[in-house]
Order: C-alpha cells, then structure tokens, then sequence
C-alpha cells in the first residue's frame, strides 16, 4: 500500500496551490472566477483528498479533508455551495466512484464537485418508502437504451438538476431485491416532469418526478443488471455517514434557539416549562457529545453504528424543542410569517419562525429513513435482535400483495 | 355521580351533526378554504349548520328563538365540528360569546346570535385562561387593542369587556388585522378599537363561566379531532402495504396505535365528566374544565402528530388533510390556557401547592 | 324470556332474609355462625344474584349485584372475604357454571362462593406465559382418571388453595390450541407439590405448582378434550371484567399517597416535581373516570372495550406513581421496611412503604397479561388493525421452535 | 475538546476488571450476599479488587503508595463495577473519601487507603447533592447525627465535615445502625456521634471536588448497569421464544430496546465528556457532572425497568437478578443528587433561570 498523504504535505499543497491562485480574487470576483477557481482547485486534487487522484483527490485519509476545507476557508476561498449540491457529494459521487467506468468518473464527477451540475436522488415511489425495495419503475430494454416509465416522490432539488440517480425495476419475475437496476439520468431528457410537491409548511422544498417512455443509453447504467440493489447500498450507507453531521458548539441548534427566547422573554416563564426547558437542554447537549464523540471515532478511523443515535435523536429533538418553543410562546406562536409556496433550497431552522420549526421538523422523523426504519436497523444490526417473520423475500415482485 | 354515558338524543344528534358534515365539510373542501386564505370562516357551511340545522342558537334559551339545549349538546355538536375541522364558528360565537352574554343579555341581541344571521366573538385573546384584561370605555367609546382574537375577523359584533360590563362594538366599527394563522381554519386577528362606538349589554358576571365552557368545549373539540386522527390512521395503516404486509401489522406502530386509543378513551370519560358538569351546575366545574383542557389538548396534539408520522411522506404533503388537524390541535392547545397552564391552576384548585402555604 | 327481578324485589328479598338471619350476630360470632349465616345467603339466591336460581343467584341482572353487595355491607353482615377469595369468584366459578355439569355446580359453587374452599388458576408455565396456548403439562388418559405432569408458575393462592383449574395438553400432535384440555384439580391430590416463589419485594405472594404423575378423574374435566382453548377463554374474559375494578374516590388510589406525601412535607417539594405530580395527578383521575364510565357502561348492559384501557393505564400509572414518590422522599425513600419473606395474600399498595410499592407495581404490567399482550389486544379487536404474520398456528405443537 | 474516546491503556484496564469481576463476583454471588444480608460489603471481593489488583489506590498519588491514575481509569474501573452491581466500597472510599482528603489530606491514611486495608467514607447523606450538613467539633470530639451514609457500616474511618475542616473518625467509636436499604448491594447506614474522638485531617476544599467526582462517577457506574441490563435483555429476547418465534423478534420490543439503545449511548458520550472534564481540571466540571447525573440516572433506571418488564415474569422474581439492578439503579439515581436537583443547578450554570433575574 502506496503511503498516504501526510497533513504536513496536504498543508504544503495548499499554499503552494493558494500562492497561484488568489482566493480573495476568486471570491470577489463573478461566477466565472469562481468556477475557474473551483476547477483548479479540483484538478489540483484538492477538492475530497480522499478521492483518487486526477479525480480531484489525493488518495489521502478521510480525516484529512476537514484540513484541506478549513485552510481553504481560513484563506477566504470561495466554496462550491455544499448545501446546495449535498446529494451531489453525499450520495451520487461515492457511488459513481464505486460503480461508474473510468469514463463516467471524467465526465461527471468534476462538474459535480464545482456545483456546475447538480445532481438528485430518484429512489422513492409513492408506493416505495420504508420498503425502498418494492419500488416499482420500470425500466425495459430496447437497444441500447432502456425505456423508463414511472413516477418518483421526494425529490428535492429535483427542479434544478442536470442529472439524476435513479434506481429501476428491470425484472418482476424475481424477488424484489434481485430485479433493480441503477442508472444516471439525464434530467433534461425528454420524458422528464418535475412538479413541485407543496409540504404542510407551505412551501415545496420537494418535488414529484414522472417519467414517461424516458431513454436512458446502456452506457449510463451503473453496475450490473439486477444489481441495483447492491449499488443503492453504496449510495445508502453514504448518506447516514453524511447525516451525522457538523460540529456545533453548545446550544448551536435548534435548542439555542429556544434558550434564547427563555432568556429573551421573563414573563413567559413557568415552572413546568422550565422543567421541559432544561430536560430538552440536557439532551440536545447529550446529543451535540455523541455527535462529537461520533466525529471522533471516524477520525479515528474506527466508525461505530453511533452515527444511527445521532440521526435518531435529532428527529426526536428537533421536534420536542419546536414543540416546546411553541409551548413557551403562547398566543404569539399561532403567527406565523407566511403560507405562501416558496421553493427553499435548505432547511433552514434557525431562522424562520416557530411555527416553520414545529411544522418542517415532523419531516425529521420521515425523510432519509423513517425513525422507525431506524430502529429496526438499530435493533437489528446493532443490537443483534432477530428479524421478523418475513413475507416479502422469496416471492417474485409482480406476485406480491400490495 | 354524573351519567357519563350518552343519552339516545346525543347520539341522534351527532350521527345527524355528522352526515351533514360529510356531505357539506368534506377535508377536500376544508383544505380549498384554507389554500384560497382570504375567508374569515365558510359562510355557506355555517348558514346551513347554524340557520339551517338550527344550531347558532342551540345555548339560547327558547324564548330568545334558540334551542335552550344542554352543555351536553354543544359537546357533541362541537366534537364533530372538531372531527371535521369545520372553518365554522360554532364555538366561539355560539358558545362562547353566547355564554359570555349569559342570562342577562339583551334578548335581541341573542335571538339575533340564535338565528345564526350575526355571530360575535368575545374580544380576549385565544390563548386567554385567566381573567380578561379590561378594556376602557369612556363616553360610550372604546379604545385600545387586543391581539389574537378567533373567529373576530368575519364577526358581525365584538364583545368587549371593559372596568364596568360587557361591551358591543360592531366588527365593522373595529380596525381588523389578519393574522397569518397557525391554523388557517380558525383565523386569528388583531383588534384595533380607535374610539369605536360601544353599547353595554352584560355585566361581566358570565365572562369566567364563558371562559370556563370554552376551555371544557375545546377538550370536547380536541376529542373529535383526535378521534379523526385516530381513525384515519387506522384505515390508512389498513390499507397501506410495505414490504407485502399490511404497515399496519406492524407491532410498533400498533403499539402506539393502543396506547394513544388508551388516552383517547380517557379524554373522552373526562370530557364527558367535564360537559355533564358545567351542565349540572358545576361545583366540580372548574377541576373539570382544566381536567379536560389538559387531557384533550395533550391527546389531540399526539394524535395528530401520530397521524402524520404513521402517514409517511404523504402525511407530510399540503394535499393530504392530517396538516389540517395538526395544526388545528397545536392551536387549540394554546386556546383557552396551555396544559401548562392549567396544570398550575388546577395544583392550586386540589390543594396541591408548588409552595409551602 | 322470563321477567327479571326488580331492584325492589330484590331489597325486599334482602329484608325478609336479613329479619331471619341477625347480621350483626354472625359478624360479631366465631366463624360457625359467620359461615352459617353466608351459606344461608347463598341458599336464599342473594350471593351472586345473577348465578342462576338454586346456585346462589335468582338469574337476575349483572347490575343488581352492587345493590345486594351494598344492602348487606350496610346492615353489617360478614362478607365472604372477596379480596381472598377472588380467582374462585372472578374465574372458577363463572367457568364451572358455562362449562360444568348440575353435579359440578352441586359441588363445587356453594363452598367457593363462602370461602369455605379457596380456589386457585393453574395456567401460566416457566415457557409459555404471553404465549398461554404454548403451554406444555401433559396430561396422558389412563382408565377413568388423567394422569398430569408438569409445572406451572405464578400461581396466587396455591398454598392455601383446595382447588385449581388447570389447563394441560392432551394432544402434542396437532396445532397448539387445539390439543388443550381443561380440569378441575384436587390441590390435596398426591403429587401435588406447591412452592413459594419470591419476588423482588422479598415476599412470596406466588408460588410453583409441581404436578407429578397427578390423577385427576374424568369426571373433573370442564368441557371436552381438546376444547381446554375455548373454555379457558370463558376465564379469561371474566378475569378481564374483573380486573375493571371498584369504584375509588378522587385520590383513593395509589395518587393519594403521593398527594398526602407531598402536601405533609413542604421542604422536599421543587417544581420539577410539582410538574411530575399534576402530570400524574391529571392521569389518575383520567384514568378514575374512566373506570367509572365503564362501570356505567357495564351497569347499562353495553359493556365496550374501555375496560382495556383500564387495566393498561392501571400498571402505567402506578409504577409512574410509586416512582414518582421515590423521588420526592429522596433519601428516605431508599429505606425499606423489611426484605422478611413473608406470604401475603393481597397487595397493599396504600398501606407499606414506598419502596414496596415501586417494587411491588413493576409486576402490575406483567401479571394478568402483560402491557404488551393487552397492547396488541387493543390494536387488533379494538382498532381492527392486522395480525402479524403468525408462524404458530398451523404448526403441530411438538414441532414448534422453543 | 477533550478526547471521547477510549484509550489502549484503558481498554486494557476494562477487560481486567471485568475479567475478574465474571471470576469474582457472578451474579449469584451478589444475589447470595444481598440475601444473607448480614454484612457491610463483600470483604473477599474487596480484597482481590482493591488490595489485590491495587485499585483502592487508584487515584492516590504513588508517592503515597498509590496508583497516581486519572479519573478516566476510576471511570472505567466504576463502570465495570457497575455491571456487576459489585458490594464493594470502591465509589465511595477509594473515590470519594479519597478524594475528599485531597492533595492536603494526611499521606499516612491515604498509604492505608491505597493499601486496601482501610476504607473510609465521607459522613454525609448518600443523596447530598450541595453543601454538607457541617457538624460541631469542640475539645477534639464530635457530637450529632448523620442519616443514611452509603457504605460507612463497614468503612474504618469515617470523614466528618465540620466547620473548621474535615475529622477523622474511628468506625468503632461510632453507633452505626444498619438501615434496610432499598439497595442492599450498598447498604446505608445511620450514624450517631456522641463526643467520638476526633482529629483534623484536611481543609474542606477539596469536598466539593469529591461530592463532583461522586456524581460523576455514579453516572459511570449507571452506564455500567444500564449496559448490563441492555445486553442481558438482549440475550435473553434472542434465546425466549414464545409464539414460536424469539421474543426479541417482536417489534414492538425491538423499537424499545433501539430507543434505550440511543439512551444509552448518549449516555456514554455524556459521561466520557464529563469524566475526561474532571481529569483535565475541569472548567465545565460542574456542568458536566450535573449533566452526567442526569442523563447517567435515566437511563440506568429506564435499562433496569425494561430489564425486568421484558423477562416478564421470570424478571420479577428473587432469584433473577434483574431487581439487583432495578434496585441499584434506583438508588443511584437518588445519590449525590437526583435529576430533577441537577437540573435545577444546571439551570444556574447555564443561564437558564426560571425566575427573571
């Protein structure tokens, strides 16, 4: 095994890389700087050190890429909008890497990195959620293409992609899992329709896709026929390690806010709040320490299934402290600021209204896994507990009862 | 001990309160009336529940062209309205400032509220569960604000209580401000009285008894609601499958699925307790009232929250109803004093002081 | 249908018995007069007034009991003791009544219903308690008798018991709740062993119950072989009824305790508490009126499924009750009164100390049916919800994993 | 940020201890010492533990004969005695009274302390969660009462705050009464000094440090227990079948146990944080160990009640050893402190005050 990038090295490739292109420029300058900027930087392999080399990596260790985007911060370079293309970097890039041809990674992979191109996920169905596997668009092979009908639900950013991940039934005649296949879409292909889907917040950070006698070229399938099961894996297991999320110092979440209206606002105070107050206290903090503790066993290089807690109890706060901020507010939290139908890019929790964090957080516990598709893997992989009886696996996918 | 149990009458007219609603207040039309925001309640709905069905006027006392019919009745008539989320404003014209108006209100002015043709609304704010802040009235004038009023937007008069009674001011006479609303289907609005022209029609003898009713009515609200959570729950995790089972086999969520049936069955044993009460006369009426405020707002909020997890993405959607009881449950358990609240009242009302007395 | 008794007719039956049989002399008597005057009761048709004439009752209505069992207390007469004897009264007898012949009735109502002989319930097994049709005793047919080995468990009572009812296993090869065969067993019969089992309290209200090589008669069995499932159902049910309870008071339960606790001693009280409390305080008279509206229900002949949510909130309450009190004694709370191993015959949950109760409440949630067992009861016959796949039904008994 | 993690040295240290813990001090032999009920501690155990393997010594420093370890080996050490609800004075002497004496206490008792051969216990309430009760101290003797001290029955020296400083006290020249503790695995006992000789051996600085490191330390040893009652019931739902299935395949319970599971693993953060806070000086001590307490004590309460739910009846017996734990964790949950009085502080430190300022 070749030896990996030192800190030192990767600190040294960034000044020499910064010495040659000045940040400040690039980040004042229009979007054209910026993506030249982003590009070199990418080229450079400075932009995930842990991909390979020449794909805009360093083959270094995973650690190191908290280095590499802190000095770029440090130095007032711009950024590729992370926020923006999450599902880009998270999800699709992994398994593209893992997956995808020598010629996928050079078509893809940099415009995806610079946020050129933004990608999204096209997994679930409205008959598909929990039981990702029972999915049911069909992809039909004619020639060198396949033909994709059918319509998939939870979609975000699904309105601005150029490309999209997307995983197909090939063969019904099989058990469920054995018959998908996973391909890249082409986003402006004909045959696409992206509809916005309206949430109870009022806005539509989501989307509805519906494909229609869509042609995808065999040569953007990723991995085997049959094998989609197995590539969504890669793209899965990416997005819980992404989940685990940011360091954020003591009350940086969602329970700052609610401090800050405790200590805003004296009149409002009861001794059965303060009780709810201080219990929601003490476990934002207690989850803010796993988040810390689970940061550092990857860094560590020893990942644990801690990361599940993490993303489990974030459902279960952010919507107790919505709650409980509604609680405090009285009269006051029945205002809201609007209901008008926005087209948000991120979830923005600190700052919109109560009304907004109490509404928005009951997706916590639903998209990216159901807290209680959650605890069955906690319970199952973790903890060990045996399955339940299943029905579902052996039966071809056509034969069974939906 | 009072008859929990309904009698054949309640049930005669909660099966007839819920076949017009079916027909007249389907969630689609609900969620049309909340997604166009511009109505301050469904006109065509309350002419045929309170003109039509009679029921505006189902407190007033016969003489004055109402129903002279019991707490109990309202209780169902308003449990329906809850299982609907009908924009109607039932509770807070027809109980509530009817209530507020008691025995001595001007007979006109009631039989005017019986017939369903005006509504008016107590001009307290939602939230309110102690006694109002007065307003002052000078020369027959009143000025001065109150925020968050219900159902005051589309009200053809405001009760305002002021140092010496009850006041009316005509809703047209009042600066009224829309507020963007948690729940759309019972809008709130901001009251600005700038020297608006005021009749005084009651002492302020009736107003703790109209809040009192209001706080036991909105438990009796919250167990309708809860029980549409509840049910279409059940029916939707019936009929859902994943993973070629029914979701509804699932053991946790039929878990939960009993435990919320469980409080459920004791919101509705306290409210029963609470309404039989404010109708007997009441000595117990005040534990009650809190009793039922706490349990029915504690019990609406987790049924609608159940109703949207254990829907799913779909739950989560502007296009599927469980938003419209979400939010109507979270509202009301603000309305008329938090659990929170009436926790602390009810501590004082038992003997059971946070403090060494 | 023949016209049922009056509540009128039924107190001047009471008055005419009690002018020939002096209550207050058989009170204040040694236990022959005691025992004379209950058997008179009985004979007179006014023990369980809706047993059927001759067998203690006059086949009036369920309601009427209470009117009976209030006229006697109120003229002082002894009652049979029913807190001792009550799986004779709850259980046995109504099952002896649907199931047993004339001779059964003859035999065996009379002395249960004074108390002159105690009855015990021997179903539950060390390897099928939720799973009661799982059970194993066998039980082999030998000439006129049943020759009964094995052992069962949880069983109140025993040790003073001169009858059980007994479930057993006739038939190992066919599906589990149809080999199941239901007796009347002789406690004093050789091969009887009963044994104390103590529990975390330090008591033993419970014991084992060894049967080996044990013959009961064939005239002993209740219903016919391989019909055990469905007689015992008749038990259950009426377990069930039971348990629904008495009528208490604001605060008489478990809640009084804790009020009295916290009203006697100002200086431990703290808000955090004082939320604990009212949270508690609010679901017990919650859970109080419930009970009370399903005696309503009960005593209007529509007896509906809200007796579920009695016993559920019951185990619930008072573990969060007696929990509850632990914390607000602090200190004191962690001194017992003792760890003797004693033999009570009735839980006393106002009357010992709270330790006893924290302990004594855990088994609330599990004897009589567990939390979880009743959980699923209510989801399936209450809300209609699906059974999960079940792996146990069609299965010969023999062959089931274990 | 402090480290979280375990390091080899003391990974090595927890497989010691539990290895010989699992030799030593079986569930059984607990079982048999909490029924027999006779003495202050399990004499053998301690001697092996604190003599044997040097771990009474653990925190003295090794000029006094000790092991001069951090307070991240005691953690481990408590957590590992947790597990095995352990009758032995390892908390309360070798970490509290030890730490008591602090860096001024006397280096001939804390060379016996180090030796295993004498144990000592501070003479305070097991549940003081602020400023101990300081008794009077005049002419080289004291005189008064202290209720419910954790493992002073058996301890030879017992450590007694008074105004001027920290006494030392001969066990024998105490009356000590056993009290019949909730949790006989640390037995409380009351004691009474009559004018008991009495010699000065430290300020009292460093009490507050230890009554932190108690509650600290406890809530290690809550996650210890509450490790053992998660892996036991785990066990135990793999291996139980009833309906032919394994009970832990049922999903209702697996979701409780995921949900403990969570619990529990904050838990372990928490207390790594707070452990590893101690050790370095510590300026979020306070807050740390208030938070450490709290969540030690839930979930060490909640992991010991579903222990003894999930085994169902089996759980509720003597001979199981599940109520050990129920009953350990009860106990620790009053000591150094409940919940709710850490909250309460933690409110003060985080600027979160319930009365306006």
């Amino acid at each position: 095994m070749a030896s990996l990038i030192t800190e030192a090295d990767l600190r040294d490739r960034i000044s020499a890389f910064l010495a040659d292109h000045d940040p400040a420029a690039a980040a004042g300058g229009g979007d054209a700087e910026r993506l030249a900027f982003l590009r070199a930087r990418f080229d450079a392999g400075l932009a995930w050190v842990h991909f390979p080399a020449g794909l805009g990596g360093l083959g270094a260790g995973r650690v190191l890429q908290v280095v590499a985007d802190e000095a770029f911060a440090a130095a007032g370079a711009p950024d590729n909008r992370p926020g923006r293309i999450g599902i880009g970097l998270g999800m699709a890039a992994p398994t593209v890497l893992a997956h995808g041809t020598p010629a996928h990674h050079e078509r893809w992979l940099r415009p995806l990195w610079t946020g050129e191109e933004v990608w999204c996920q096209l997994f679930s169905e409205p008959g598909a959620g929990s039981d990702l596997a029972g999915l049911a668009t069909r992809a039909r092979r004619d020639g060198d293409d396949w033909v994709v009908d059918g319509q998939k639900v939870w979609t975000s950013m699904a309105h601005v992609a150029r490309w999209a991940i997307l995983l197909t039934r090939t063969d019904p005649d099989v058990p469920k899992h054995a018959g998908l296949t996973y391909f890249v879409l082409d986003m402006t292909a004909p045959g696409v329709e992206v509809r916005p889907l309206r949430q109870l917040t009022g806005e539509a950070e989501f989307n509805e896709v519906y494909l229609t006698g869509v042609r995808i070229p065999d040569d953007h399938r990723l991995g085997d026929v049959g094998a989609g099961w197995k590539v969504a894996q890669t793209t899965l297991m990416n997005e819980r390690v992404s989940i685990g999320g940011g360091a954020l110092p003591r009350e940086g979440g969602m329970i700052g806010v609610l401090a800050k209206a405790w200590r805003d606002d004296p009149a409002r105070r009861t001794p059965g709040l303060h009780d709810t107050l201080m219990r929601l206290w003490v476990r934002a903090e207690a989850a803010r320490l796993t988040g810390l503790r689970v940061r550092q066993q990857l860094a560590a290089g020893a990942p644990g299934p801690d990361g599940s807690a993490v993303k489990l109890s974030f459902a279960t706060l952010s919507q107790q402290i919505s709650a409980a901020e509604l609680d405090f507010l009285g009269d006051e939290g029945l205002r809201r600021d609007s209901w008008a139908m926005s087209r948000p890019e991120e979830v923005d929790f600190t700052g919109r209204d109560a009304g907004y964090r109490y509404l928005r957080a009951k997706g916590n516990s639903i998209e990216g896994g159901t807290s209680e598709v959650l605890r069955n893997i906690i319970a199952e992989r973790v903890l060990g507990l045996p399955a339940e009886p299943r029905v579902d696996t052996r039966v071809a996918w056509k034969d069974l009862p939906r | 001990m009072s008859d929990l149990l309904e009698s054949p009458d309640e049930v005669d007219l909660r099966a007839g309160v819920r076949e017009m609603l079916a027909a007249e207040c389907p969630w689609q039309s609900v969620l049309a009336f909340v997604s166009s925001g511009g109505e301050a309640y469904d006109q065509k709905l309350w002419r045929t529940l309170g003109t039509g069905m009679g029921l505006a006027g189902l407190l007033v006392p016969e003489a004055q062209g109402g129903a002279g019919a019991q707490w109990r009745a309202a209780g169902v008539v308003v449990e329906e309205l809850g299982r609907a989320v009908a924009p109607v404003p039932f509770l807070s014209s027809a109980v509530v400032a009817t209530t507020a108006l008691g025995a001595g209100g001007s007979p006109a002015l009631l039989g005017q509220l019986a017939s369903g043709e005006l509504t008016a609304a107590l001009a307290v704010p939602y939230g309110l569960w102690k006694a109002p802040r007065l307003l002052s009235v000078a020369g027959g004038v009143v000025t001065g604000t109150v925020r968050g009023v219900a159902d005051a937007l589309g009200a053809g008069l405001l009760l305002v209580p002021a140092e010496d009674g009850l006041y009316a001011v005509e809703g047209s006479a009042v600066r009224r401000t829309r507020v963007v609303s948690l729940d759309e289907t019972r809008p709130l609005c901001d009251l600005e009285f700038a020297a608006a022209p005021a009749r005084l029609v009651a002492s302020l003898e009736a107003v703790p008894c109209a809040l009192r009713a209001a706080a036991t009515l909105t438990a009796a609200e919250q167990v309708g609601l809860a029980s549409w959570c509840l049910d279409t729950t059940v029916e939707h995790l019936k009929s859902r499958y994943q993973f070629a089972r029914p979701v509804g086999s699932f053991q946790a969520l039929k878990h939960r699925l009993a435990d919320l049936w469980v409080e459920l069955t004791q919101a509705r044993a306290v409210v029963a307790y609470a309404v039989a009460d404010l109708a007997s006369g009441g000595e117990d009426a005040s534990v009650a009232a809190s009793l039922a405020k706490i349990v029915g707002s504690e019990v609406a909020v987790r049924a609608a929250e159940e109703c949207v997890q254990m829907h799913g993405g779909i739950g989560f959607t502007w296009e599927h109803p469980a938003h419209l009881y979400l939010k109507r449950a979270k509202a009301t358990s603000v309305a008329y004093g938090s659990p929170d609240r009436h926790r602390a009242r009810l501590a004082g009302l038992v003997d059971l002081p946070l403090e060494a007395s």
